[in-house]
């Protein structure tokens, strides 16, 4: 009887204990941020949404091959002899003209992988997180800024760059096939004469 | 949701599903209850629906630093210690050095993760026996470490901080005060949160002696952390196999104690967990001294991970328990096979041993207890 | 405490020369492999005699060996008691790949069974429960296989993206 | 206002007598409801509903009302389908009949009935019948337990409920809630303390706790919520409801906290009385004073709410029938004493 | 869906007026259904606790679908955990919403590539309204994607609405 007594003392002491430090946070201060109102400011180097600087691009692909989850997708095009791509804020020449920089952020992990091993520091994170969208396909951000008919101009070229090339290098090829068949001709010769000498001793 | 699975009981009892859409079952558990009443007779657990193919991936990765960010969305709740494992894992094998003062950065971070899942692991169960306030209480607690941790790594939930020998980024320079300030701040929330939930009475009549692990089965069933500490076994890797510096600090092992009810009941493992949330703590303080002010963390990363051929199996002290990596390398750039051994995954299969003869509030309450992440569970 | 080599000798005097070896890789831990058929008795003897009390089986990984044509079974003893720790391996053929269960010496292996099982394809004699544990039961192939394909449709949702 | 009410037309008046407890329910219900979010966000160290309508999001309950009713309305299709769509009704007009017999000011009350008390209790437990209509019908695994854990529940706390409200009709000597306000008049305990039960008799303090502990329990608030504890048994009862009839639910569990923490005023407070004498008294300072005081009450669960955890259900069986109910008529039988001695 | 659908064809000033009440009350009483996945939901929790406070918007969790407006699909869905998706989505009661939170459930995220056992995308299995990007999406991006929800809302009539209702019954059908 008494411990009943006591048990229930010792839950209603509990309770106010409980209750009394609830009241408190009544009166307390709130820790809500109003968020569309006030934001906060997110810290320097938050992972919020990859960007890339296209113009400081060189297309290596190593942000690509670094991706685990390859949301990564770059299609570049050697650039022609003729044109002079210029050079990176960093100083890096770039070579290659970025046909394609598709980054999707739909499938994106935020990891931070690919903004490492980039060399011109041109990828990397930023702190706007507010992009939700209705459709799905406007997640895939295009970074490339090279109009499509500036694609297909530019690929035509580097084709056209490389069949040059191709060709030359057949010619080449075929030159150098030539010259060595011209040689192993020689030395043929040179060698049956040499035999023919040979014999012509021995007789 | 709800579905008669079979009619193998007849018609005394009554099976019902719980989950995988249930509020109490942290996540996509479905638990399939056979009920006298409200008495369970029989409790079979069905996991896999969040079985998200880590250890696929983890062969599928061209390198091995391609598998961390993968670690932590196992644990999703202490992403920082699935990384530690697994570097420490890598370390090893690759037999690398690891500079002081990256070691001191990821003890912080790892017990600060220890105390924010923690945090997250009591709200949550008091949650389920259906105190509210004290989960919104712990979860203001745990945006300061967020915040913390944000800006260290950037991000909020899954890091992706620790690289093998070394850390991602270094951290800012505030980094000491701000740790310094939040530990202040942060012991007298644990009074409180004993005044208002652990010495409750409604809450100790909740979970005391409710859901009785003894010693004997928590060792067959391989238990380990705070689980295996509430039934009274004084077990901690930190300690007992002590792996990057942990060994330099003074720290104890809080064990269960049978305070209120029988040793190893759900109130036990729920004490468990607050008294490490002050340990970590006390470690927290041990290395904010010690950290050193200098060096660069970015320095012993090396290039490319190819490890010889062999396999490993390294274990940590995450917030839940022991977590392995069972590594195997074929010298190539990818792992041959990377197992992980989760502590939730193991603390989930005893689920029926110690939950025959329950209600289903008592149910709620041990599911809460063993702080299961499902995550982690299916991997 | 005793290491790895010092357990596999005294394992040894217990049960003769026949069906063990001691090996390890370049780096990492070493393990004692065991014939499929007797890892139930060795186990048992690993965690009842005085000096092994290997108390906790840690871990239970399956593996698939493409070349070997061989799954592997790798069970991580512990003893909480004598901090020591082994590791045992078993290889059985992919064409019979039948292994016996431990679930009657530590309870913690009929999960592990079963996801072993689940992930490449090992099949645990007298297991109680034995059935997949991750993927839905109807479920085609064991994915941790090496020569796993995925299937396209499951229950007509397609897999693929 | 009853005699004026009483001059017009039969019909017309009951009509009048029955818009006005539903127009005090339906205002109450959507301030409440709003007010609960309030403290429950004060509480938490957030802000509650802050963006609807304006000010401190005034117009929430509103906006759910509205949404409420364009919701689709689901019957489960092996449901029961009478039950299930009869339920919240029975369960709304239940604890709305309850109010004919509230006096609301010294000027107006429903009905005058000599069995008020009775009356009351009488019609309340209608509630039980409801819920556990509501859980059977559903054909639902988890509404079928909380209907079964809410009949539990509800008999079992009957039983304090009326032995603590038998005690203070025992003092007052009268089932007429009327006669038991106008009892409590006047300011004559220690010279200026009211004439309140809660100060006549030390027994009627724990008559007092008996009651607001039972009616925690008679109207589901933690820690004795267990018919809709949404951790256990996803929303018990109610799982299947949606749209308008789960609305009716809603208003019907919040008129019946408002009904029995109105009751306590009345038989503990002293309903309409003003609690300094003939200072701010009146037929309409009587109707602030006498909501004040049942507010008051309500605020004091919705504080408990926000606080503790709930009980298990087998718990809150032994607490109403070893503890509760054996003190309840010991109670009973000391008061009884008090009175003849004194 | 309510009972004002299917008789007013032709909008009129009442019905419009009707209308934008009607859409205001649905705009700001979005509640929630509490179920989690995985990684996200701890952020859908953070969402609802102090510090970012759903409850402003009139946003509350229930754990019924029955009394649900919009499913946050936060996590990875898998082939196993897809049907019951489907099935939560199906006993949710009209007008309802969904929301697709973070990579995962947007098109299976980081695992998409080899991920056997991941439904790559949940608009697979229910329309999606809003795509919310991340991994995880912070508090504020999920609330962004509220808010997003919201505009949609209001931009909605009810003739245009009960046709959404067939179309989506149509996707139903389909998968």
């Amino acid at each position: 009887m008494l411990n009943a007594v006591k048990q229930s003392w010792l839950t209603f002491r509990s309770i106010f204990t409980g209750m009394g430090v609830t009241i408190r946070h009544f009166f307390g201060p709130t820790v809500t941020l109003q968020y569309p109102d006030e934001k906060m400011e997110l810290p320097k180097g938050a992972r919020a949404r990859l960007y890339v600087n296209i113009d400081d691009c060189i297309g290596c692909n190593l942000c690509a091959r670094a991706c685990p989850v390859n949301c990564i997708d770059i299609e570049t095009v050697a650039s022609t002899q003729d044109v002079d791509l210029g050079k990176t804020s960093t100083g890096n020449p770039k070579r290659f003209w970025l046909t394609r920089f598709d980054i999707d952020m739909a499938k994106c992990m935020y990891c931070d992988l690919c903004v490492h091993p980039c060399p011109t520091n041109c990828i990397y994170m930023v702190s706007e997180y507010e992009y939700s969208e209705y459709d799905r396909s406007n997640l895939v951000y295009h970074f490339s800024n090279l109009e499509p008919e500036m694609v297909a101009e530019v690929k035509d070229k580097a084709e056209k760059e490389a069949e040059q090339k191709k060709r030359e290098r057949e010619e080449m090829m075929r030159k150098k096939a030539e010259e060595k068949a011209q040689k192993e001709l020689e030395a043929k010769k040179k060698a049956e004469e040499e035999s023919n000498d040979k014999e012509k001793g021995e007789e | 949701m709800l579905e008669v699975i079979s009619k193998e009981t007849g018609n005394k009892e009554m099976v019902i599903n719980m989950g995988p859409q249930h509020p109490s079952t942290h996540g996509v558990l479905r638990l399939e209850l056979v009920l006298d009443g409200e008495i369970i007779t029989k409790v079979r657990p069905n996991i896999g629906y969040l079985h998200r193919c880590f250890e696929k991936y983890a062969e599928q990765m061209d390198d091995y630093a391609k598998v961390i960010p993968y670690t932590d969305r196992m644990d999703y709740v202490s992403a920082i210690n699935q990384e530690h494992g697994y570097v420490i894992a890598l370390e090893r094998m690759l037999e690398l050095e690891v500079p002081e003062r990256v070691e001191y950065i990821r003890v912080i971070m790892a017990e600060m993760q220890r105390i924010a899942s923690h945090l997250l692991g009591i709200g949550a169960f008091g949650l389920d026996l259906g105190a509210f306030s004290p989960f919104l209480y712990l979860f203001t607690e745990r945006e300061k470490i967020l915040d913390i941790f944000e800006r260290v790594t950037g991000a909020r939930l899954l890091y992706n901080y620790f690289a093998v020998a070394g850390l991602m980024r270094d951290v800012h320079p505030e980094f000491k005060t701000d740790t310094a300030e939040f530990v202040k701040t942060f012991r007298p929330k644990i009074k409180e949160l004993n005044d208002l939930l652990s010495y409750n009475k409604i809450f100790i009549k909740r979970t005391a002696n409710i859901g009785v692990l003894p010693e004997k089965v928590a060792l067959n069933y391989a238990a380990s952390g705070p689980v295996l500490r509430g039934s009274g076994v004084e077990w901690d890797l930190r300690k007992n196999d002590p792996y990057s510096i942990y060994d330099k600090f003074d720290f104890e092992i809080p064990v269960g104690t049978g305070e209120v009810g029988t040793l190893g009941d759900c109130w036990d493992r729920y004490m468990v967990r607050v008294k490490e949330m002050e340990q970590s703590l006390r470690i927290i303080e041990q290395a904010l001294d010690g950290m050193p002010d200098e060096g660069d963390v970015m320095e012993a990363i090396p290039k490319r991970i190819r490890p010889k051929e062999g396999e490993i199996y390294v274990r940590t002290e995450t917030p839940r328990g022991e977590l392995g990596y069972y590594i195997i390398s074929d010298k190539s750039a990818s792992p041959f096979r990377v197992k992980a051994r989760a502590p939730s995954f193991v603390h989930l299969s005893m689920l029926p041993a110690i939950s025959k003869g329950s209600l289903i509030a008592d149910m709620v309450a041990i599911v809460g207890s063993i702080d299961i992440v499902l995550g982690e569970v299916d991997r | 405490m005793m290491q790895p080599e010092e357990i596999f000798e005294y394992v040894k005097e217990e049960f003769g020369e026949e069906g063990f070896s001691f090996s390890s890789g370049d780096i990492g831990d070493s393990w004692i492999q065991v014939e499929a058929g007797m890892i139930k008795t060795v186990s048992k003897f690993l965690r009842d005699d005085p000096k092994m009390r290997f108390n906790t089986l840690m871990c239970l990984s399956g593996v698939h060996y493409p070349k070997e044509e061989e799954l592997g079974v790798t069970y991580n003893l512990h003893s909480t008691e004598l901090k020591q720790t082994v590791a045992l391996k078993v290889r059985v053929p992919i064409e019979n790949p039948n292994v016996p269960s431990i679930e009657a010496i530590w309870k913690t292996a009929d999960w592990h069974e079963r996801e072993a099982y689940d992930m490449v394809g090992l099949i645990f004699e007298d297991h109680p429960n034995h059935k997949r544990i991750l993927l839905p039961d109807d479920w085609e192939g064991h994915p941790l296989r090496k020569d796993y394909v995925q299937q396209d449709f499951y229950r007509g949702i397609t897999t693929g993206a | 206002m009853t005699e004026y009410v009483s001059h017009i037309h039969p019909v017309a008046a009951i009509l009048v007598h029955a818009a006005i407890p539903l127009t005090i329910i339906l205002v109450y219900a959507l301030v409440a409801i709003w007010g609960e979010r309030k403290i429950a966000g004060f509480i938490q160290d957030r802000l509650g509903p802050m963006r609807v309508g304006g000010w401190h999001g005034w117009a929430q309950s509103i906006a759910d009302l509205l949404k409420l009713i364009q919701k689709e309305d689901i019957i489960p299709t092996d449901a029961s389908r009478f039950l299930f769509k009869f339920a919240p009704f029975m369960m709304f007009a239940a604890s709305y009949a309850a109010f004919a017999v509230i006096p609301f000011s010294s000027a107006y009350v429903g009905s005058m009935v000599n069995i008020g008390v009775f009356y009351l209790l009488a019609v309340t437990s209608l509630l039980t019948l409801s819920i556990i209509m509501a859980g059977w019908a559903s054909n639902n695994k988890w509404s079928l337990l909380g209907g079964m854990r809410s009949a539990a529940q509800m008999v079992s706390y009957e039983v304090p409920t009326i032995a603590s409200v038998l005690t203070v009709v025992l003092v007052a000597g009268s089932l007429n809630l009327m006669t038991v306000t106008e009892m409590q008049s006047g300011n004559d305990i220690l010279g200026f303390l009211p004439n309140w039960f809660i100060f006549q008799n030390p027994f009627l303090i724990v008559a007092f706790i008996i009651f607001f502990i039972s009616i925690l329990a008679e109207s589901h608030r933690v820690p004795f919520d267990l018919p809709e504890s949404e951790s256990e048994l996803v929303a018990g009862y109610q799982t299947e409801y949606s749209g308008m009839r789960w609305a009716m639910f809603m208003l019907a569990e919040y008129a019946d906290m408002l009904l029995l923490s109105l009751l306590g005023a009345t038989l503990f407070f002293g309903g309409w009385n003003s609690p300094f004498g003939d200072f701010m008294a009146g037929p309409l300072w009587g109707f602030f004073w006498f909501m004040l005081k049942g507010l008051s009450l309500v605020i004091v669960m919705m504080w408990i709410r926000w606080t503790l955890p709930r009980y298990r259900v087998d718990q809150l069986m032994h607490i109403c029938w070893s503890i509760l109910i054996p003190l309840s008529f010991v109670n009973l039988v000391l008061t009884a004493l008090w009175e003849v001695i004194f | 869906m309510g009972m004002l659908d299917k008789k007013y064809h032709d909008s009129n000033i009442i019905i419009v007026g009707l209308e934008s009440a009607l859409n205001w009350a649905r705009k700001n009483s979005l509640w929630y259904e509490q179920f989690g996945l995985a990684c996200c939901a701890i952020e859908m929790m953070a969402t609802a606790a102090s510090r970012y406070d759903f409850d402003r918007f009139g946003i509350i969790p229930r754990s019924s679908p029955r009394q649900a407006d919009v499913m946050i699909v936060a996590g990875t869905v898998t082939m196993k955990m897809a049907s019951r998706i489907l099935r939560l989505y199906e006993q949710m009661s009209e007008p309802r919403y969904v929301i697709s939170m973070g990579s995962c459930s947007n098109c299976g995220g980081p695992y998409w590539e080899h991920g056997y056992h991941v439904l790559k995308g949940v608009d697979k299995v229910v329309p999606v309204d809003v795509y919310v990007p991340g991994c995880p999406p912070r508090p504020e991006a999920l609330l962004e994607g509220f808010l997003k929800l919201q505009e949609k809302i209001t931009g909605e009539t009810i003739i245009e609405k009960s046709e959404n209702v067939s179309k989506k019954e149509q996707t139903n059908d389909a998968t």
